[in-house]
């Protein structure tokens, strides 16, 4: 049968074929709407004058009853899903007296695409496309960490290279994501001008990425046991006259925040994450090492070539918005730094492993982990032998760093929402999943 | 940071008015064009070479890659004699459900086509019942299905690709793959037995002069709308040298008389 | 491979260890009974010769026969990610001792591991949907999970959870319209 | 009727024409002489009799027909001004490098539906705008533009503008509270607390000021600063120009303190639940607020329309005046005009060779000529009469102050709110009493108005 072995059908297709087909119950005639629940008030006969965002179903957890009780004086107020400053689809429900937050409660899953669900469905190389648009802003960090789990899965081992070229652009997608960050902080804040410049430094980084890769932002580059296509003159001449003036423009732009005192004023000991706190929730990446842990994947847990390359890992104490953010200004000197050495000594050979067309790894199960300019994303799959994976789960660092708002959050004032959140920087791509 | 309260400020300002004198970054589009990238794959664009031909032959591969499915294409197969069609589920209608269902690992539900030149697929459905749905024997299926309607119906096609849950580019690569499976409609087919009791009584003769009175030889493509074909088994209790028309045996047809009858029947023939 | 980690494991919870401990390129596995979770994660955290302190990851898994929870975590003692395997958790009824008491950070690990499987566990304060609409009553990475056109209803629905499911009322005369029991699979 | 419909139905378009225009020219010839001779003498002399209530009137209808373009100006240079700090270019699709874009946002603002939520209040909500509109509007009134030029000569000009200040506080609240929104109710709380805090440091810092000049006449302030730069206040009362500076910043809710209208945290504050031309009076009130704190700035600190050097002019060029050639100068631009346009057009031709064509050759120099006749015109103005010179050093200024304005806008992050009030009472209010009492000594010990030789 000269035809490529059929790509297997779904599993409840094979399960038909061996005739365990489930008895189709015949479709119930009245469906179950929410509507028609008796114990859900709906707006029409709650009347227009209430708009509190209090669920209409009776509180579930302790958690849920404790926040949704009103006491006297206070009010609540959503902040999002659809508000300028939430870094896509989040949406806080605050309790506030005055203008001072007593409690928070994040609603979240407005962008929950069942990304695990769909990834159970297709072969290993469509996950690497699937997982992409999770942490939007950095999407190669996510096919890292993806990629580093199926090649442990395949025991595959990745030419020296290829490597050096994952390190390449993923550095540079860092760079930009912070830049990012830092734009989106001072637009929190209302600064005009910062964004801007952050975009124009962060295109130009996105260009030189579409020469090497051929996307500007879902990347899909990297692949299981190398990556898709080698250097080419475009991309490294476009890298060459950026690297010429990358430091300079970084600081001029950085420049334009950290001295300014309305700015440190407003940063400056405002959501403070001490260093237990950190690690009991769990968060990785720039929060945590701007409480005092020098937790960096990179140097922690080293994969690809990190030990060859010398950089440092930037600390602090503080912890506060300011400090988080005076971290990711030196991240970008640093993964300046980590560029320079990946060019420098770049070595030649292939850019792809030898890897049959069709990939079916032996039943087992592999992590992989790599250090997301959010912090750890981390992949852990299981497979059953079949080409697709049994289970694919994604751990996602703004999900853990998200999850300390509602202990940072009360006793500061509604303007510091943006203060924190922003400094934080959740994606809620990779949060919800 | 620094001592003096406003000057952060002050660098700040000083800083936005350099920037009010720098040159600009935006492009005015229409006018001018940014530079893409050579390898920017943001283009699903068909190449041409430089006879200006396509270099493509609607192989379905590409479409059958796509994660997202949203490859539409169509094309004429190189003899021109039909058109086949893979779309996005959105656009054609007769995939829409199942590209989602196939991905939440639902079964795949059957669905006839309308404008691929209705048949009735209660015939396919029975061989793949037979052969019960599985995409591992697909040459069997489709002979079976060529053998039930005498040529391979597009719609049954997409049926088998839609029931066994195969891509389309599989069951299609497969048809295509054999001569003897045949995307025509066939008017007649001529059999001529050659098991050893009709070798011995001549069918190899006969067979011979069938093929110069039709232009085929044994075993060849259809040729003036008739294909001569080796019946598989011998019928029990037929004559010796069996020769049948559309299956039906032929008595009349012996060594001498064969070469007229098989010229008559090519000119009787749809051409 | 870090052979060191394996003996000081088996020293320290040899008893509660199920099966050997399973060690691959730079990962060490181990699998423990339910019950024994809380002790299990607090020894690993609190003794000096382990701290474990960072929680990688709390992950859900349904292998079809039984659920697990799987817990990554990191310690600066090995260069070896660790990773617990709670298994043989009933896929009926699946609960688990919470890890909330050592890390708050699993609140929302374990909201999530709940909203996609169904798996309860004991002492999490808010344990409830984390991306689902709340009146979703199924749990959509169970293997068994059907995709009806109202995903709200599906055969996984019947687990029985803290969460009542809103049994709407059933019509006297239309006894089918009630709630879909899971089929005896 | 059918006879002129048919005659009307032969007839050609210059025919019609005619006869539609000659009547009507004929009747505003017979009208005006009539107007001249029966109807000018006595409406003159009534109005000879209560000249000042025509000049109200005349001043508020020329304040009402000037606001809008003011505004105007200013969001369109707004847009390109914090556009090129941002390294943008700005708007420059519609009209000349985008001059009509915010005669679009006009038009937009009027085309869209103004709608008011279910729970709000609709008196108060219509209201809102309608005061915060006129409180702005209203204070360009007591602004001296020029020697002549200025709405009305109250002498408490100062006191007026600052309950024109509360006025607008009150339209704020309204529509903070009628908007039935808890982003407007936050914004409208907000807005009223820092109104009223930064108020008080405004107020005291101008009272130096007056005290200086003696008067609280603008015109008169304007006057006692009169002379060369150095007679301006601003170097007086540095502190109180610094004080007033920021708390007119605050006051106009202007970028370091736009707390009332924090997009990123109370979504549109205020004006969250308004739209269409409601929005509108917000919109362009506080452009107008924004020109009217920098017209002040300039009024009370750096001279109004007096020239910063003193210089001859305005020399008394009589031959513009009636006893030389009077009016007669206006046909003779004219002339000049179409003059320089010929030579112009008939030189670019011949020199420009195939590609101009006649008629954009002719364009072309009637552009040339026309500029440099109105530039001739304007010189001579500038030169024979004060109240031009007036203006053009009062705008000058003034748009100085406004572009500083816009370029804390692109520049600043915003200011908590916490802050914003400890800022206020903590620093501004004692540094004003501070800068009061030195000028209050200073006066007394000199024992006169300190006006240097």
């Amino acid at each position: 049968m000269p035809a490529r072995p059929t790509r297997p059908t779904t599993r409840a297709a094979r399960a038909e074929t061996r005739g365990e087909t489930r008895p189709q119950e015949p479709r119930p005639p009245e469906q179950h709407r929410s509507e028609d629940d008796p114990r859900i008030m709906l707006d029409r006969d709650v009347g227009a004058d209430l708009y509190e965002p209090i669920p209409p179903y009776p509180t579930r957890t302790e958690r849920e009853g404790e926040f949704y009780t009103r006491g006297d004086g206070e009010m609540f107020i959503n902040i999002g899903p659809h508000h300028p400053a939430t870094h896509g689809v989040l949406r806080l429900v605050l309790k506030l007296s005055g203008e001072q937050i007593v409690d928070v409660d994040p609603v979240l899953g407005y962008l929950h695409r069942g990304v695990e669900k769909i990834c159970e469905n297709s072969d290993y190389y469509h996950v690497i496309d699937q997982v992409d648009p999770l942490e939007y802003v950095s999407s190669l960090f996510q096919e890292w960490a993806a990629v580093l789990s199926f090649e442990k899965l395949m025991d595959v081992e990745v030419p020296r290279r290829a490597e050096y070229i994952r390190v390449l652009s993923g550095e540079l997608l860092r760079v930009a994501s912070h830049t990012l960050y830092m734009g989106f902080l001072a637009l929190d804040l209302g600064g005009l001008t910062p964004i801007l410049y952050s975009f124009i430094e962060r295109d130009e980084i996105v260009e030189m990425l579409a020469a090497l890769t051929g996307a500007r932002m879902l990347f899909n580059y990297f692949r299981i046991g190398g990556v898709n296509g080698d250097l080419n003159h475009e991309f490294m001449s476009r890298l060459g006259d950026w690297m010429s003036r990358a430091a300079r423009q970084t600081e001029a732009n950085a420049g334009l925040l950290n001295e300014n005192e309305i700015f440190v004023r407003r940063a400056r000991g405002v959501g403070v994450l001490d260093r237990a706190t950190a690690l009991r929730f769990g968060v990785t990446g720039g929060n945590l090492r701007a409480a005092g842990v020098p937790f960096d994947i990179r140097r922690a847990h080293p994969y690809s070539i990190y030990p060859e390359l010398d950089f440092n890992v930037p600390t602090r104490l503080e912890g506060d918005s300011l400090a988080r953010y005076l971290i990711r200004v030196d991240e970008v000197r640093e993964s300046i730094k980590i560029i320079d050495q990946c060019l420098h000594n770049m070595p030649d050979g292939p850019v792809m492993a030898k890897l049959p067309r069709l990939l079916r790894p032996r039943p087992g199960r592999a992590w992989g982990a790599c250090e997301g300019p959010r912090g750890m994303l981390g992949v852990y799959t299981i497979s059953d032998g079949s080409d697709q994976p049994f289970r694919f789960r994604i751990h996602d660092p703004s999900f853990l760093n998200l999850e300390t708002v509602p202990t940072l959050l009360p006793g500061n004032l509604l303007a510091d929402t943006m203060t924190i959140v922003a400094s934080l920087d959740p994606v809620l791509g990779g949060i919800d999943k | 940071m620094s001592f003096i309260p406003g000057l952060g400020i002050a660098k700040g300002m000083a800083l936005t008015l350099r920037r009010f004198f720098a040159p600009k970054a935006t492009i005015q589009y229409p006018e001018t064009k940014p530079d893409i990238a050579v390898r920017f794959r943001g283009r699903l664009q068909l190449l041409y070479d430089e006879f200006g031909n396509l270099k493509c032959e609607t192989c379905f591969q590409c479409a059958q890659a796509c994660p997202v499915e949203c490859i539409d294409m169509g094309g004429h197969d190189t003899k021109g004699r039909f058109y086949t069609h893979w779309g996005p589920a959105e656009t054609y209608g007769e995939r829409r459900e199942e590209s989602a269902l196939r991905r939440s690992g639902r079964p795949v539900p059957d669905q006839a086509f309308t404008h691929f030149g209705p048949i009735d697929l209660v015939a396919v459905e029975e061989i793949l019942e037979a052969r019960d749905y599985d995409p591992g024997n697909m040459l069997p299926i489709l002979e079976e299905v060529q053998a039930a309607y005498g040529y391979l119906p597009i719609a049954a096609i997409k049926h088998i690709s839609h029931v066994t849950g195969a891509s389309y580019a599989l069951v299609y690569g497969t048809a295509t793959y054999y001569s003897h499976l045949s995307f025509e409609r066939q008017a007649r087919t001529v059999a001529v037995c050659r098991c050893t009791s009709c070798l011995l009584a001549g069918s190899g003769r006969i067979a011979n002069a069938i093929g110069e009175g039709l232009g085929t030889k044994l075993g060849g493509g259809p040729a003036g709308g008739v294909a001569l074909e080796q019946l598989p088994t011998h019928t029990p209790g037929a004559a010796s040298p069996l020769v049948t028309l559309d299956g039906k045996p032929q008595a009349d047809v012996t060594e001498t008389s064969a070469a007229a009858w098989s010229r008559s029947l090519a000119g009787k023939s749809v051409a | 491979m870090d052979r060191t980690l394996k003996r000081r494991l088996e020293a320290r919870l040899g008893t509660q260890i199920q099966g050997p401990i399973r060690q691959r390129h730079d990962q060490t596995e181990i699998r423990i009974q339910p019950g024994d979770v809380p002790d299990v994660l607090r020894t690993l955290h609190d003794s000096v010769d382990f701290r474990f302190e960072i929680l990688a990851d709390l992950a859900g898994v349904d292998t079809g026969e039984s659920m697990q929870v799987v817990y990554h975590l990191w310690s600066e003692t090995s260069p070896d990610w660790l990773r617990i395997i709670v298994d043989g958790i009933s896929r009926e009824d699946p609960r688990c001792p919470s890890a909330t008491f050592l890390w708050t950070g699993a609140e929302w690990l374990e909201r999530e591991a709940y909203d996609m499987f169904g798996i309860v566990f004991e002492g999490n304060r808010d344990l409830r949907r984390i991306f689902m609409p709340p009146d979703y009553t199924s749990f959509p990475l169970r293997k068994d999970f059907l995709l009806p056109d109202d995903a709200a209803r599906s055969p996984g629905e019947g687990v029985r959870h803290v969460e009542r499911p809103y049994a709407p009322a059933v019509v006297a005369d239309d006894p089918a319209a009630g709630v879909r029991r899971a089929p005896a699979s | 009727m059918t006879l002129a419909a048919r005659t009307w139905g032969r007839m050609s378009l210059t025919a019609r024409l005619t006869a539609i225009l000659l009547p009507l020219a004929v009747l505003l010839a017979v009208g005006t002489v009539v107007g001249i001779v029966f109807i000018l003498p006595p409406t003159m002399d009534f109005l000879g009799a209560n000249m000042p209530l025509v000049r109200f009137v005349v001043a508020v209808v020329g304040i009402l027909v000037l606001t809008i373009p003011t505004a105007f100006v200013l969001i369109y240079m707004e847009l390109k001004v914090i556009a090129r700090m941002n390294l943008r270019v700005g708007p420059n699709r519609i009209g000349p490098w985008g001059a009509a874009m915010s005669l679009f946002h006009g038009f937009k603002v009027l085309s869209k539906e103004d709608f008011a939520p279910t729970g709000a209040d609709l008196t108060v909500f219509t209201l809102a705008p309608v005061v915060t509109f006129l409180a702005s509007v209203m204070t360009l009134l007591v602004i001296p533009f020029a020697p002549g030029i200025f709405g009305q000569d109250l002498n408490i000009g100062v006191l007026y503008f600052f309950a024109m200040g509360g006025l607008a506080v009150l339209g704020l609240l309204m529509a903070g509270w009628a908007s039935f929104n808890k982003y407007s109710l936050l914004g409208g709380l907000r807005s009223a607390a820092q109104i009223v805090s930064y108020e008080i440091p405004l107020t005291i810092s101008v009272v130096g000021v007056v005290l200086l000049a003696g008067t609280m006449s603008m015109n008169g302030i304007v006057l006692s600063q009169s002379g060369s730069a150095l007679d301006w206040f601003a170097f007086k009362q540095p502190l109180a120009v610094l004080i007033f500076f920021i708390a007119a910043t605050a006051e106009a809710n202007r970028t370091p303190f736009d707390m009332t209208e924090a997009d990123s945290e109370i979504v549109a504050g205020f004006a969250t639940e308004y739209s269409g031309m409601r929005f509108g009076f917000f919109f362009f009130a506080e452009y107008v607020n924004v020109f009217i704190i920098s017209a002040l700035l300039v009024t009370l600190f750096f001279g109004g329309w007096t020239a910063p050097i003193n210089w001859p002019w305005p020399y008394n060029l009589n031959w513009l005046d009636a006893a030389g050639i009077g009016i007669l100068w206006i046909p003779i631009a004219l002339v000049a005009l179409v003059v320089a346009t010929d030579i112009l057009g008939a030189a670019i031709w011949l020199i420009g060779g195939r590609e101009w064509s006649a008629p954009s050759a002719f364009g072309l120099g009637l552009l040339i000529a026309g500029a440099g006749v109105t530039a001739a015109v304007g010189l001579a103005c500038f030169i024979a009469f004060d109240w031009v010179q007036g203006i053009f050093w009062f705008f000058a200024k003034t748009y100085v102050f406004v572009f500083t304005f816009v370029w804390m806008r692109g520049t600043l992050p915003r200011v908590r709110v916490d802050q914003l009030m400890g800022f206020a009472w903590k620093w501004l209010l004692p540094a004003s009493l501070l800068n009061l009492f030195v000028t209050a000594a200073a006066i007394i010990i000199l024992n006169q108005p300190v006006i240097p030789r």
